[in-house]
């Protein structure tokens, strides 16, 4: 492969990284510049990188430079990441900053660097590149909680984020240093042949103690028991557009990654006949799924400030996205992917909703909310579809990514988390509607009037339209089908 | 010196700083604990490196960790120093005004 | 894909529903949904009446457009006699609803969008010849009813909508994990071809030590319950029946409860037969305690409303007696029993509805006098509590005694039993109509006027009904009898 | 077919007419109101001219079976085919006990409309009145024309209905509402309704027993069947379905209070509808009930006829002592049938039609000339006032007592013959004869007591002494009746069963006790010879015991209602608190679980990373243990 091949191989890494220096440049060059200028520039290029993205889809695989894998998974995952972070980054630019903070320059210059981490997070089988990957999406991360300043709660949000996350990606090197001693390798590939045969001859610690580690990193980023302790409080303390990257561009790379990984270091010995062996793996990651769901929905029931509250559900919606994870088989992967790709769209519309929603009322309180639904009549509408996608009711995606999951989980013969995620789907309307309730159950007159925001109303709006209409549920089904079928492993 | 030598220094050095991130009482000592525990991954890959890797992966990756965890402590160091500015302490136990109630 | 007409009586309301969104000048919400309503009576009365032939028992009007084909999910319509019959009662409730809604001031549009999409999902629920598809109409419901019981209901809405909600869900999620093992298990959610699938799976080990068919009976039993209702999962019942606007108490009384129902007698019964004759007894012996607790319960309310709410639990309970003898007769009662306690219980609410908005409460003790002030209301409100207590020549008596006989070989304690809480339905019936209607008008209430023209079509339409169908039975029993026999599909009625 | 079809439409008219007359009124509503009380009684005039007619020509003779089948039948449940009780199908249909009976109940009815239209004059609905009186008619008639229990309860039910509607009519009065009415009217409605779900019930059991409703084929299955238990049970269900609606004891509390209905109503109720709907089941039935629940027939009417005789007695009110004097004459027609002359029920039905509607339509013009006076205190001295209403009371009442050549004579003299023939087997027959001999002179004590109370001595209030003749309205029904009294003996057809043995006996000891009983109440109230006062303290504690009804209405309001008022509140509690708790038991459980698991997240970042750890060290644990496990 030329050089030039693998420069067009890898077009949207490229772009994104040219598009971030340009970003950085732009407000020293143009002395001038206004503050939405920065901000257009990012947009179009994600939206470059989209496109490019987008046509990989159809380019089939390839290993680029020996580091960096090109295959319907990893691009289908970068395409859902890109266009997450767009999203918050219409937020951002959206949003109101106080007098001579105008600039968004930063902002945008850090969400597209957690993209670029993120892409490379996604589109590798070398664990170096992943760590390297999950460290600037994480890097970015903790960089974006605190970047403003002027909010008082961003600087222990920032510490929280860092530490934590510093934290758990530690914990998840030393695996992956411990991996390498294992397979002689980082090539997640070579490891997987590696520990199958490992596994095969009985030794369970060797594989077990870079799991856990493993664990720890990949549920730091997910958010799921018993690494979740940062999330609701960086939720709560961030910005919307942060929140928007954190819940969902952030999450969706990290869980895709997830599966990522433990398709490439699992499969061979799932192939070899190791089920047996592994079937502990699969009962603590059902338990830690049955946890998550359970103790995040139930944290979620009596919140009242609407970060945290999102902050819990998507701990909760982690733990049903790790039901087809325990599965450890191509058809649970399967129905995760689906179930992220659904969760994607369903959080980018909650989360833009949410902002609408503060922005009009002032407030992150619940009960500031009281009769936006009223006078608003199409976001209203829009956030109780796509709260009803996020709790599994139809006509939405939701109910069908979710029932997907729990058929593959019977199937599995995870009766018992079936039962475990029905009792949380309740636990979820309940929270769902507190959130629902007061936009058109309840009256409140004085209101500042703000500006129309109508590129958040429509991404709402589009949002919910997109989880109604997936609702016809082939398209998403075909894409995760493909995107695992691509991970070659199974 | 065996393996295992290493390896137990490379746990004794996690620990350590695992120990420190979870105890001490200023976040540049949290910092500096979150800097052992990369530390500790680079001495582990050094480490097989040397006794059963064949290429130079596991000392690249040495310098990578390295490098990420100059780009950790700089980008630490900034948050404190903002925390610092904006609550006038750096004691982990101050920041608790995000969290349940 | 060429609508036919089932299609259109899911799609007509929805349409009414999305046209709420247009700006609308004030009035032409209800004139909407009125229209849609009639269409909708229309089009199911040519269904039944012309369109169908009762000789056949199985699904007619039957439209299949694949959907997931993979799991066998496909938008399958299709109606038979029972399907008919209970979608004529919905339409009609539905329009009778939207009448009696008529004066509705707080955001009309959104009040008869909600209702109009309750009711996409109870014809859906009717008319879906695929489980997955019965599903998805079943949860539409949820959402809309939660707002409106909320939104329009009483002094208690709030706990009453969240009441609804959580035991309606909870029934929703037994429901939802029944479809997750026919996804795993079947590859088809046809009903009829699950039918001939699921009772096979006798054999499989199951769960827990309980057959595959058991499970699907009892998560399907439950989740049906919930919406029947049955003791001791019927506590929403009286909040949401009492706390809702009196159109949507009838819409919930006279429709969604029939949901619950038509579940059973489609879904819960047909695809495990064997689990269902196994629990028989129990069924029945919690029919004739429902009917019991029900008319008891009712017996001790001082709140016209809900003593009405709590009567519709004992007359659900007849249904659960008659369906679980599994007799022919037994089960046409059951069957003409749904329609009639949409019926009866619908006027109640309405009467109610009626009292409340003259006397500005529904407390009996203080109530009076109103049968001479307002002689209409009177005569039609003696029709709704006679065929609600079941007096021969209104339509509650052939349902009754058709589930009396039918299921006297199974169950005849059952039976005895139940007579008890014919007697208290009269009992309390007659008492609140002599608390209500007779006597001197208390010193609170001012001037009543008698039931406007609106009001009195909205009731003369049902007692008509309830009139025609106690001296004509077979006029809706004809419809059914094939899809009965064909339901039943050859099993001997229990004996003991 | 085709020859019978005027005679259908004949037959037809008799029900359809006073069912037309009521749609009209319902559907009419106010507007009609005007015109009710002619339409009602000229459709009433049509529909007993119908069973004349009917009656005269007696199609049913001839046909074997002796059964006329109109040229319809009507499938109720299903049109066509459908086995078991679905399959069911409705004929008009005409036997001797019918035709025997609608001439009476047609006239009867008629003849109470009449004088409802003067006794109704001022009442501000007489919409509802009529149309509640037509479909009485119409019901009534309705049910002599079915032979099939099912729909015989049809009808028998809308008369409950009916009764209920009438008793409780002045309760609904715009002006002067009566709300005892509505007490009375429920009371009614749900002691005979006791009756009937246990007819209901009966018939569940006789259905499965027997494979069919229809009173035919019942007779003719019953004769072999012996008696099984549950033809025991069906049988006494069925003997207590006829209790309720006859006012039998210890189901005839609802009678007395229902004179709190218009007299008229009264009328209706008392002589040619609702309460004859037991009789006519129990002679329906009589050719399948077991010897057992024929014999608790006999004793529970005989007893009735006593016991309601000794309440009579004593009743200070001019309607209740008519009241209970019908409770008592049903007591002989149910022990008729007991004692094995459902024949001689229904004479005794028949005749007592006449002079009971007499007698209560009497009343009813004592009270509209009384100005609602109807106290036997506040009465007395009417016989010079009205003439017409004293000779109508003394005939009616005369053949009630069953003083000879009158119609009340044969029709009491055949149920106390065959009382008397059984009376040799000795035991409970024998009591069964003793108490009904002892009613029949009872019968003339009271009947005359209240004659001679209301008709002479002195007026004791104004309104007595002011009292006049009203209209023809009136006088005409009473000039009928009386005659019908004397006569209507003369035209009845059903065979009456002889009684060989003692037919004489009976006969001459009946009018011997009839002619005391005339003579003790004259004794007593006309000529000042013996103290009423002095009689009652002669019986001493037994007259207060009849005076408050032997404390059967008092034993069951102290009993039913607070028990099931008990039971009420009982429900509701468990259903609030615990069933409801338990509901919200669980709400709570998940908030408690919910807010301890908050409590870990304080917002310290430090224990954070220690819960984090001591989780990850939870989960090495577990992954291991299960790990040397597998």
């Amino acid at each position: 492969m030329s050089a030039l091949d693998s420069l067009l191989w890898l077009m949207p890494e490229a772009i994104l990284a040219l598009g971030a220096c340009v970003v950085l440049a732009w407000d020293l060059v143009f002395k001038k510049a206004r503050p939405w200028e920065s901000g257009a520039v990012g947009l179009t290029c994600l939206a470059g990188a989209s496109f490019f993205l987008f046509q990989r889809l159809g380019w089939g695989e390839a290993d680029v430079l020996g580091m960096v894998r090109v295959d319907f998974h990893g691009t289908l995952f970068q395409l859902a990441v890109a266009l997450s972070a767009a999203a918050a980054l219409i937020l951002e630019m959206a949003d109101r900053h106080p007098p001579g903070r105008e600039g968004r320059t930063e902002t945008v210059f850090l969400l597209m660097a957690g993209v670029l981490g993120a892409f490379f997070l996604l589109g590798t089988w070398n664990l170096m590149m992943l760590y390297l990957g999950f460290e600037g999406l994480g890097l970015a991360v903790y960089a974006l909680v605190a970047v403003r300043k002027w909010e008082k709660d961003s600087a222990e949000a920032g510490v929280k984020a860092l530490v934590y996350g510093a934290l758990s990606s530690g914990l998840m090197l030393y695996g992956i240093s411990l991996l390498y001693g294992l397979g002689g390798s980082l090539d997640l590939r070579e490891i997987g042949l590696e520990t199958a045969r490992v596994l095969a001859s009985g030794h369970v610690v060797e594989v077990a103690v870079p799991f856990l580690l493993l664990l720890a990193g990949f549920g730091f980023k997910l958010a799921f028991l018993p690494f979740h302790f940062w999330a609701p409080d960086v939720y709560q303390g961030s910005s919307t557009p942060v929140l928007s990257f954190l819940a969902v561009a952030s999450k969706v790379a990290g869980a895709a990654a997830f599966l990522r990984v433990l398709a490439g270091w699992l499969a061979a010995g799932l192939d070899g006949g190791l089920g047996e062996v592994l079937a502990p793996t699969i009962w603590i990651l059902a338990a830690i799924a049955a946890a998550t769901m359970l103790l995040g929905s139930l944290a979620a029931l009596k919140q009242k400030n609407l970060h945290r509250l999102l902050g819990w559900s998507s701990v909760a919606q982690g733990g049903f996205f790790l039901i087809g994870v325990a599965l450890l088989g191509r058809y649970g992967f399967e129905a995760a992917s689906a179930y992220l790709l659904v969760y994607g769209l369903t959080m980018i519309g909650i989360v833009a909703a949410a902002f609408f929603l503060s922005r009009k009322s002032g407030g992150l309180q619940l009960r500031t909310l009281r009769g936006l639904g009223r006078t608003h009549p199409w976001v209203g509408v829009s956030l109780v579809i796509l709260l009803a996608s996020l709790v599994g009711l139809p006509p939405t995606a939701g109910f069908f990514a979710k029932w997907l999951l729990l058929v593959r989980a019977w199937e599995g013969g995870l009766g018992w988390l079936v039962m475990v995620a029905g009792l949380s789907t309740i636990l979820t309307l309940v929270y769902a509607l507190r959130l629902a309730r007061p936009l058109f159950l309840e009256s409140e007159t004085d209101r500042p009037s703000g500006s129309n925001l109508w590129p958040v109303q429509a991404l709402v709006v589009g949002a919910a339209a997109g989880v109604v209409a997936l609702f016809h549920f082939t398209p998403v089904l075909d894409l995760a089908r493909k995107s695992v079928e691509s991970l070659r492993f199974f | 010196m065996s393996l295992v030598a290493y390896l137990v220094v490379a746990a004794l050095l996690m620990v350590a700083g695992l120990a420190m991130v979870a105890s001490r009482r200023s976040l540049i000592h949290v910092l500096i604990g979150l800097e052992l525990v990369l530390n500790a991954s680079a001495l582990n890959f050094v480490a097989f490196d040397r006794y059963s890797g064949g290429g130079q992966e596991g000392q690249l990756a040495a310098l990578f960790v390295i490098v990420v965890a100059a780009a950790e402590a700089a980008l630490g160091l900034a948050i404190v120093l903002h925390a610092y500015s904006s609550k006038g302490s750096i004691r982990p136990d101050d920041f608790r005004s995000l969290g349940d109630s | 894909m060429n609508p036919g007409p089932l299609s259109c009586l899911i799609l007509l309301p929805l349409l009414g529903a999305v046209a709420q969104f247009l700006p609308l000048r004030r009035g032409a919400s209800r004139g909407i949904a009125i229209l849609v309503s009639l269409l909708c009576l229309g089009l199911a009365s040519w269904c039944l009446f012309i369109g169908m032939d009762p000789a056949v028992g199985g699904m007619q009007f039957v439209e299949r457009t694949p959907w997931l084909p993979e799991f066998g999910i496909a938008w399958l319509l299709g109606a038979d006699g029972l399907s008919l019959i209970l979608l004529l009662l919905s339409s009609l409730i539905f329009f009778l609803a939207y009448l009696a809604s008529w004066k509705e001031k707080r955001t009309p549009r959104a009040y008869f969008g909600l209702l109009l999409l309750v009711q996409v999902g109870v014809h859906g629920v009717f008319l879906s010849g695929d489980l997955f598809l019965f599903f998805v109409f079943w949860e539409l419901v949820l959402l809309p009813m939660f707002f409106l019981i909320g939104g329009w209901g009483g002094e208690g809405r709030r706990s009453a909508a969240w009441k609804f909600l959580l035991f309606t869900l909870s029934g929703s999620v037994l429901f939802l994990i029944a479809l997750v093992i026919l996804g795993a298990k079947a590859g088809t959610f046809d009903i009829a071809a699950l039918r001939e699938l699921v009772p096979g799976w006798g054999g499989d080990p199951g769960w827990l030590g309980i057959s595959l068919p058991s499970w699907i009976f009892g998560l399907l039993f439950l989740s049906f319950a919930v919406k029947l209702p049955v003791f001791p999962i019927h506590t929403w019942l009286p909040a949401a029946h009492v706390e809702a606007p009196t159109p949507v108490s009838v819409v919930l009384a006279g429709v969604l409860l029939k949901l619950g129902a038509y579940g059973m007698l489609r879904v819960a019964f047909p695809l495990s037969p064997g689990a269902f004759q196994a629990a028989a007894g129990c069924l029945a012996a919690l029919g004739a305690f429902n009917v019991i607790y029900g008319a008891w319960a009712a017996f001790a309310q001082k709140d016209f409303k809900r003593m009405v709410a709590y009567s519709s639990i004992g007359h659900m309970g007849f249904f659960l007696i008659g369906f679980s003898a599994l007799s022919f007769s037994g089960m046409a009662g059951a069957g003409l029993q749904l329609f009639v306690h949409g019926l009866s219980a619908g006027m109640l609410f309405l009467v109610v509805g009626a009292i409340q908005a003259r006397a500005g409460h529904r407390h009996l003790d203080r109530l009076g006098g109103l049968g001479a002030a307002m002689p209409r209301l009177h005569a039609l409100g003696l029709v709704a509590i006679f065929t609600s207590l079941g007096l021969p020549a209104l339509a509650g008596f052939p349902a009754e005694a058709l589930v009396l006989f039918g299921s006297w070989d199974a169950f005849p304690v059952a039976v005895a039993l139940s007579l008890l809480g014919i007697l208290l339905t009269g009992w309390f019936l007659v008492g609140a109509h002599r608390k209500a209607f007779t006597g001197p008008l208390p010193r609170g209430i001012g001037k009543v006027v008698d039931l406007g023209a609106r009001e009195t079509l909205v009731l003369a339409i049902p007692a008509g009904l309830c009139i025609l169908l106690g001296l004509w039975p077979a006029l809706l029993l004809d419809r059914m009898a094939a899809t009965l026999e064909l339901l039943r599909g050859g099993f001997p009625p229990l004996v003991p | 077919m085709m020859e019978s079809l005027p005679m259908a439409a004949w037959v037809l008219a008799i029900p359809a007419l006073p069912a037309a007359a009521w749609l009209l009124l319902v559907l009419g509503g106010r507007r009609a109101a005007p015109a009710a009380p002619w339409l009602a009684t000229s459709a009433a005039a049509l529909s007993a001219l119908a069973a004349w007619v009917v009656f005269l020509e007696r199609p049913w003779e001839g046909i074997p079976g002796g059964i006329w089948e109109g040229p319809w039948s009507w499938g109720f449940f299903l049109s066509s085919g459908g086995d078991g009780i679905a399959g069911l199908r409705a004929t008009l249909s005409l036997d001797a006990i019918s035709g025997a009976l609608l001439p009476m109940v047609g006239t009867v009815a008629f003849l109470v409309h009449l004088f409802s239209v003067r006794y109704m004059r001022t009442d501000p609905r007489p919409g509802p009145y009529f149309a509640g009186l037509a479909l009485f008619t119409a019901s009534m008639a309705g049910m002599l024309l079915v032979e099939n229990l099912l729909f015989f309860f049809v009808f028998w039910e809308l008369m409950g209905f009916c009764s209920w509607l009438l008793i409780g009519h002045d309760s609904l009065n715009p002006s002067s509402p009566r709300p005892e009415a509505a007490r009375a009217a429920r009371k009614a409605f749900l002691t005979t309704r006791v009756g009937d779900l246990a007819l209901l019930l009966g018939m569940v059991v006789l259905w499965k027993g027997f494979g069919t409703l229809s009173f035919t084929e019942l007779a003719a299955a019953g004769g072999s069947a012996g008696s099984p238990p549950w033809l025991l049970a069906g049988g006494g269900l069925l003997l207590l379905g006829a209790m309720g609606k006859s006012a039998q004891f210890p189901l005839h509390v609802w009678l007395p209070d229902a004179m709190e209905g218009p007299t008229p109503v009264s009328a209706m109720i008392h002589a040619a509808t609702m309460v004859a709907a037991g009789v006519i089941l129990l002679v329906r039935s009589a050719a399948f009930l077991p010897d057992e629940i024929l014999l608790a027939a006999s004793v529970v009417g005989a007893l009735t006829a006593f016991f309601a005789g000794t309440v009579a007695l004593v009743s200070a009110d001019l309607k209740k002592v008519l009241a209970w004097s019908t409770i008592s004459q049903l007591g002989f027609m149910t022990a008729a049938v007991g004692v094995g002359g459902p024949g001689a029920a229904l004479f005794h039905l028949h005749t007592h039609g006449f002079f009971k509607a007499g007698l209560f339509l009497a009343a009813g013009s004592v009270i509209l000339a009384c100005h609602h006076r109807q106290d036997l205190g506040g009465l007395g001295g009417l016989r010079r006032r009205m003439p017409m209403t004293w000779v109508a009371t003394l005939v009616c009442a005369a053949a009630l007592s069953g003083l000879p050549w009158l119609s009340g004579f044969h029709s009491k003299e055949a149920i106390l013959s065959l009382a008397l023939d059984g009376a040799a087997l000795g035991g409970l027959p024998a009591l069964t004869a003793c108490l009904l001999f002892v009613a029949a002179a009872l019968t003339p004590v009271y009947m005359f007591r209240m004659v001679f109370l209301t008709f002479h001595g002195e007026a004791r209030s104004t309104e007595a002494r002011e009292a006049s003749e009203d209209s023809w309205l009136v006088r005409l029904p009473l000039a009928v009746l009386t005659v019908l009294a004397v006569v209507s003996a003369r035209f009845w057809l059903f065979p009456v069963e002889e009684a060989p043995a003692s037919e004489h006996w009976a006969g001459v000891l009946g009018t011997t006790l009839a002619l005391g009983g005339v003579i003790l109440a004259g004794l007593l109230f006309l000529l000042p010879v013996l103290s009423p006062a002095a009689f009652a303290r002669f019986f001493g504690p037994l007259t207060g015991l009849a005076r408050e009804r032997w404390k059967f209405d008092a034993l069951y309001a102290a009993t039913f209602p607070p028990l099931f008022r008990l039971g009420g509140r009982a429900v509701d509690g468990i259903d609030s608190r615990l069933v409801d708790g338990l509901a919200h038991g669980i709400g709570r459980m998940a908030e408690a679980g919910g807010s301890a698991f908050r409590k870990l997240h304080r917002g310290r970042i430090q224990t954070y990373a220690l819960l984090t750890l001591a989780g990850l060290l939870l989960l090495s644990v577990t992954l291991l243990l299960q790990g040397e496990a597998g």
